[in-house]
Formats: structure tokens, C-alpha cells, sequence
């Protein structure tokens, strides 16, 4: 490692707040972009699940 | 469609030995900066063996190829199938490099000789920025296709790439901004890299508006080829007139990769670089999941979709 | 030819039956412009500074907004449908529809913009290249907007999405427009920059009919 | 020829008229001069035209400015090499401006010796690496260290 501690780390000289925001939220931003297509998948899925098996409720009487 | 094995003739080894001497003597005679020389004269000497095995030494196993490899992507089910076996190995992918390429580049990788450490937000900044346009480039392509061939998946595509795009857009401009406040005092300055970035951000939300604003999703998704097609011109001319513009009031000398060319010295570039291609296979990640959602749903009278669901 | 010819006469004869859609631009353009003056301060010195910037965004948001009435019309009525099921080309009569549209909302623009820029304490040389800037613009910016208009026209309330969608296409316009203003009220040649103007309405005139069709198809449902 | 080919063909000849129209106009406009950046190389021969408002670039020569002690006033002369020039200039100079370095400067040319600098930018450096390799390039006299412009 570059940094000669983890408090060395995390304050980078004074340039600490800068990179770790940038990172922060850049990070959470792409992370939150993913969730929530991944989140969309799942729900899609589970309305389409749902629909299919009312449909073949519906065939089977 | 077995094809024989034949033997790899003689003028082969000659032709490919002749054009790695041209390479090489490229590589050695070539002014560009270095990394971007090897890689584009790796990448195009691979190129253009690929290109005589399959289009030149075997044209017609070529094209076969070429044909059933198109129409599998233009068919959904066969993308869903196809991409679903992909996709493990690309969040395998895309995770492993982020991680190693951003702990590098946080961790790992010395500081710049003027900024210190504030330019290691250049690690997640360049790879968004260069996400971001291609991107813009990659919907470009998919709109022609869509609107010339009538390509469905192509349509599809186009409505999974805003939202990423837009984000990774919008995570550039962030970024950038804030790396701005320590290096150039300032948060935001109207430079060429910056206004287009930002003009690039709203482009994506209007590509991503007239897709919502209209019901139908054909009609929706064959408007937003329409409007990515045009948008590339776009962004290609206002990347042009910015600079220029800059070039008559105010100095465009604040960018990172200026004219001349950017040298990044080794220890900097190999992080940057494997960030880089994190991105783009996250980006891929993003744009599978999308599609195979939309392809579900838009698919979801069908019988393999009911089998898939089972 | 005879398609364009008679398009652009029914297109003259229909707007110039409804005044308001001409009026409108125009006034607005005019209001806005004599706003800045109000709401930044009357020194003859900032204004001369800000003009070019500021005549050349208001006429861009004046074309903007006058671009609903485009197609609007033609599609509540059914003269849309009507064009599209025709046989030939789009191009020639959606041309001839850009034509009468920019002569009848972008030239009064362009014709009042000296008048514009004298208020706002341009020297006299300079008014010149607002006017030439102006008149090479205007109708790139109708036939850029008219792409967005062609793809919002079956989108009720389409108007904030069009402005999404147009804005940042009319970047390139905006810089080089307003960029020969400012360099004229610098003292400097101007002709290279009307040059890219002109360039830029070249290409939106000869390829925008073709995208505008389209998306006229598009919008249709076909 | 039927009629509806013929207008496709003029429409497309129209087009292709329209684009190279508008090719002819870009080549033109690039052959006109539009860069307003000149050297110090141009400035010193004269190629620059005295009383207009420019940019310049080129290196801060080491131990040439001189900040004035009671106002923001300071001057400098920078160089390319082939000449150079004093730019004058009131305000706040940014982190970056060192001597060595390189600058630009939008401003007014009033002599051939004299540039009256209403702004002046830092030039962010191109090159990226770490201190030491810095530092060894400097030891070595490499002329990559003294910063390009």
C-alpha cells in the first residue's frame, strides 16, 4: 500500500474529503442504477409468475 | 456446417509475418503516446488476422457464422437464453476488476506529481466519462439498426442503455466536479469536456423521455432510434464547436487529454485501465439485465417465456 | 417540383390565415429580449456585452416555441394522415412545410433583430453579422426543432418533452450564432464562422427533411 | 424513366449537393484563420496583430515575475524559445501558475512587448506520474519535466 496507515488512508494528505466523496457517491450511484434494474427484474417476474398462474387456474375447472 | 479441417497454407505464415514487420516498424516509428500505439497496433494487427481467417481464408463459414450469430441476437428467445448464460461470468468479470482497479488506484498507486492525491478520482471519473460515450455510440448503432433492419432487440437495447448511461453521465459530471475544486479552485468551469459531458446527460434523459412519453413500445422504441441517430451527430458536433468556441473566449487549456496527447506514466495507467474495463463489463451487466427484463415482458404471450417462468 | 410549389403555396395560405401563429414568435422574441435590460441593468456597456448571447437565446426559444404549431394542425385535422398515405417521397412536401413555416415565423426574427440589437447598444457594424448570423440560423433551428416536433406530434402536451428533446440539439447553432456576434463586437472577421453556419444549414436542409419524415412515419404508427 | 424514380433520384442528387455544399462551406471556414492563439514567436515577429484581443500561451521564464506589494498588479515574461514577451495582469493568479510552467492569457496585445492580460490560466499539465519519476527527470534534464505547453 501506498499510505503509510489507515487514518493516512483516509485523509490523503487534505485531499481525503474530496476522493472519498467522489467515490462515495459515484459508487452509490452506479450500485443504485443496478438495484434498481435488478430490483425491476424480480418484480416483473413475480407479476408474470402471478398472471401465469391464474391463467391456468382459470383452464384447469 | 462441419467444415474440414484444412491445413494453414504457406502464404498464410508469409503474409502474417509481413504484417507484424509493418506492425512492428509502426509501433517503432509511430508518434501517438504509447500506450494508446500498442494498443491500437495490437489490436489491429489481431484484427487483421481475424479478418483473413474468416472473411478472406474461409469466406463462407464466415458469413454463416456472421448470419446465425445476427439472427440469434435478433431473436428473443435466443438472447435470453444466451445472455443468461453470460451474464454470471460478466458480474464475475466486472466485479473482480472494479474492485482490484479502484482499490489500485485508491490504495495502491502513487500520487500525481502536482495534485497529490486528489487526482485519484481519476480512477472512477475517465471510466464513466468513456462509459458514458460509448455508450451514446452504442445507442447510436442500435437506433440504425433498428430503424434500417427493423430489429426489435435492437430497439430493446436502446431502452436499457439510457438509464446506465445516464448515470454513469451524471457520475462523470459529479466527479468531475468535485476533482475541479481542489485542482482548479473552482467546482465547475464551462471547458469543452465538461459542457459536452453535460450536453451528453441531457440527450440521454431526452432519448429516455420520448421512450416513456409514448405508450406503444414499438413506436416508442423505433422514436428513440430515431432521436439516438440524430443525438450522435450531435454529440459529435458540439465536442467540435465547444472547443471551438472555447478557442475564441476562454482557454480549453484545462482538460485532462489535450491535443498533445496524454502521458500516464505506467503504475497510474494499469489501475485506470482495469477500472476502465470493469465499467464497460458492468455496463454490459446493467444493459443484459435491462433487456432481459424488457424482452420478458414484452415477449410474455409466448410459450418459451411460460417455460421459462415454470 | 410542382409538389413543393404547391405545398408551400397551401402552407403560406393556411398560416397567413391564422396571423396569431406569426405574431406569437415574434412578440415573444421581442418581450423577452427587452426584459434583459429590466432585469440586468440599463448600462450600455454589460448590455453591448450580453446582447449577442441574449438576441440570439431568445429568438432560438421563439423558433422553439413556434415549432408546436408545426404538425399540431395538420394532425388534429387529418391533413397528416393524408400526406403520409400519399404516394411519392416525404421529402419534397415536408420541405416545402419547413419552408413556409420558417418564412413565416424565423424571417420576421430575423427581420427584427437589428432593431433588437440597436436597443440593446450593438454598434452599428456589428448589426450586420446579428442579422447574417441570424438569417443562416433560424432556419437550422426550424429544421433540427422540426425532427423533435415530427417524433412529440402524437404526444399530448408534448412541449416540455420537445424542449428536452431540441435543446441540446440546437447547441451547435447557439455557439457558432452567437459566437460571430461576439466576435464581430471584438472587431474581428467573421466570415469563417458565418461559413460554419452555413455549413450547418446545408446539412440540416438537405438530411433533416429525411429524418423529419421519418419520424412523421414514426409518430404515425406506421 | 418513371416519374416517382426520377424525383427520388433528384431528391437524393439534392442531398448529396446539400452535403457537399456544406463540406465545401467546413473547409473553407477551417482555411480561414481562426485560431487566436499565437506564440511568443509570433508575437516577437510581428505576425500577430498589435491591439487585438487573443490568447497566448507559452512557458513563465524563472525569475521574472514581479508581484507588486500593495495591489494584486503583477508581471512576467513568458517564452517558447524563440521569443518573448512581458504580459501584465491584475488579479489572482491560479494554484498552478509557477515559474517554468506553462501559461495562457487572454488579453489585449498592446505592443509587441507588452500584453495586457484580463485572464491567465494555468496550464494544466498533461503528463501524469509520480513524484520521484518527476523528480528523476529533472536530475536527468529531461525536458518532458519542465512541463509542455
Amino acid at each position: 500500500m501506498y499510505f503509510e496507515s489507515w487514518s493516512a488512508l483516509w485523509q490523503m494528505g487534505t485531499h481525503g474529503p474530496y476522493v472519498w466523496s467522489a467515490f462515495g457517491i459515484g459508487v452509490a450511484l452506479i450500485a443504485a442504477n443496478v438495484a434498481w434494474a435488478l430490483w425491476h427484474s424480480r418484480t416483473v417476474r413475480a407479476d408474470l409468475k402471478r398472471q401465469l398462474q391464474r391463467q391456468a387456474m382459470q383452464e384447469k375447472p | 456446417m462441419t467444415e474440414t479441417a484444412r491445413p494453414v497454407p504457406g502464404h498464410f505464415y508469409l503474409w502474417s509475418g509481413l504484417g507484424l514487420l509493418v506492425a512492428v516498424a509502426l509501433y517503432v516509428f509511430w508518434q501517438a503516446p504509447q500506450p494508446n500505439r500498442t494498443v491500437l497496433v495490437v489490436g489491429g494487427y489481431l484484427l487483421s488476422v481475424l479478418f483473413y481467417f474468416g472473411a478472406v481464408r474461409y469466406p463462407h463459414w464466415y458469413w454463416q457464422a456472421l448470419v446465425r450469430w445476427y439472427h440469434q441476437l435478433g431473436s428473443p428467445r435466443h438472447f435470453y437464453r444466451i445472455s443468461g448464460v453470460l451474464l454470471p461470468y460478466l458480474v464475475a468479470l466486472s466485479g473482480g476488476l472494479l474492485l482490484v482497479g479502484l482499490i489500485w488506484g485508491l490504495a495502491f498507486s502513487p500520487p500525481h506529481h502536482e495534485q497529490g492525491n486528489s487526482y485519484r478520482i481519476i480512477y472512477l471519473h475517465v471510466p464513466a466519462a468513456s462509459g458514458a460515450m460509448m455508450g451514446y455510440m452504442a445507442m447510436g448503432i442500435c437506433g440504425l439498426v433498428s430503424l434500417v433492419w427493423r430489429m426489435k432487440m435492437a430497439e430493446v437495447a436502446i431502452k436499457a442503455i439510457a438509464p446506465f448511461g445516464a448515470t454513469l453521465a451524471a457520475v462523470a459530471l459529479i466527479t468531475g466536479a468535485i476533482w475541479g475544486r481542489p485542482t482548479w479552485g473552482t467546482y465547475w468551469i464551462w471547458d469543452a469536456r465538461l459542457t459536452s459531458m453535460l450536453i451528453l446527460f441531457f440527450m440521454y434523459l431526452g432519448v429516455m423521455g420520448l421512450q416513456n412519453a409514448i405508450a406503444d413500445p414499438r413506436q416508442a422504441g423505433r422514436a428513440a432510434s430515431l432521436l439516438s441517430l440524430v443525438g450522435i451527430i450531435n454529440v459529435v458536433i458540439v465536442r467540435y464547436s465547444v472547443d471551438w468556441w472555447h478557442s475564441l473566449h476562454q482557454g480549453s487549456s484545462m482538460s485532462i487529454f489535450g491535443a498533445g496527447g496524454s502521458q500516464i506514466h505506467p503504475s497510474m495507467l494499469a489501475p485506470l485501465l482495469i477500472s476502465m474495463f470493469g465499467t464497460y463489463f458492468l455496463f454490459a451487466v446493467a444493459v443484459l439485465i435491462r433487456t432481459r427484463t424488457e424482452v420478458l415482458w414484452r415477449e410474455r404471450r409466448s410459450r418459451w417465456v411460460k417455460e421459462v417462468l415454470r | 417540383m410542382s409538389v413543393f410549389a404547391a405545398t408551400l403555396r397551401r402552407e403560406l395560405l393556411l398560416g397567413l390565415r391564422t396571423p396569431a401563429e406569426i405574431i406569437n414568435p415574434l412578440f415573444f422574441f421581442v418581450v423577452v429580449v427587452s426584459l434583459f435590460p429590466l432585469a440586468l441593468t440599463p448600462s450600455p456597456e454589460t448590455l453591448r456585452l450580453l446582447a449577442p448571447g441574449v438576441v440570439w437565446v431568445a429568438a432560438l426559444l421563439a423558433v422553439m416555441l413556434s415549432l408546436d404549431s408545426l404538425f399540431r394542425r395538420d394532425e388534429e385535422c387529418g391533413a397528416l394522415e393524408q400526406l403520409l398515405v400519399a404516394p411519392g417521397e416525404l421529402y419534397l412536401p415536408v420541405l416545402a412545410r419547413l419552408c413556409a413555416h420558417w418564412l413565416l415565423t424565423g424571417l420576421p426574427l430575423v427581420l427584427v433583430a437589428p432593431l433588437l440589437g440597436y436597443m440593446t447598444y450593438l454598434p452599428v457594424e456589428v448589426l450586420d453579422t446579428l442579422w447574417q448570423s441570424l438569417l443562416l440560423g433560424t432556419p437550422a433551428l426550424t429544421v433540427i426543432g422540426a425532427i423533435g416536433a415530427a417524433l412529440t406530434v402524437s404526444v399530448r402536451r408534448g412541449g416540455i418533452l420537445l424542449a428536452l428533446l431540441v435543446l441540446p440539439l440546437y447547441v451547435p447553432v447557439l455557439v457558432f450564432g452567437a459566437g460571430s456576434v461576439g466576435r464581430a463586437l471584438d472587431g474581428m472577421e467573421v466570415s469563417s464562422v458565418l461559413a460554419v453556419l452555413g455549413a450547418i444549414l446545408a446539412l440540416a436542409v438537405s438530411l433533416g427533411p429525411f429524418a423529419v419524415a421519418l419520424g412523421l412515419r414514426i409518430s404515425s404508427g406506421d | 424513366m418513371n416519374p416517382v424514380r426520377k424525383q427520388r433520384l433528384l431528391i437524393v442528387l439534392g442531398a448529396f449537393a446539400g452535403v457537399a455544399l456544406a463540406v465545401g462551406l467546413l473547409l473553407y471556414a477551417i482555411s480561414g484563420n481562426i485560431n487566436l492563439f499565437y506564440t511568443p514567436q509570433q508575437v516577437v515577429s510581428g505576425e500577430a496583430p498589435v491591439g487585438q484581443r487573443m490568447r497566448v500561451g507559452g512557458l513563465v521564464v524563472d525569475g521574472t515575475v514581479r508581484r507588486d506589494a500593495e495591489s494584486l498588479k503583477v508581471q512576467f515574461d513568458i517564452t517558447d524559445g524563440a521569443g518573448s514577451f512581458t504580459v501584465y495582469y491584475q488579479g489572482i493568479l491560479p494554484d498552478l501558475f509557477r515559474e517554468g510552467q506553462g501559461v495562457v492569457a487572454n488579453g489585449t496585445l498592446v505592443s509587441q512587448q507588452r500584453f495586457e492580460a484580463t485572464e491567465v490560466l494555468a496550464k494544466h499539465d498533461e503528463t501524469y506520474m509520480p513524484p520521484e519519476v518527476q523528480d528523476a527527470l529533472e536530475r536527468a534534464g529531461h525536458p518532458a519535466a519542465a512541463g509542455g505547453v
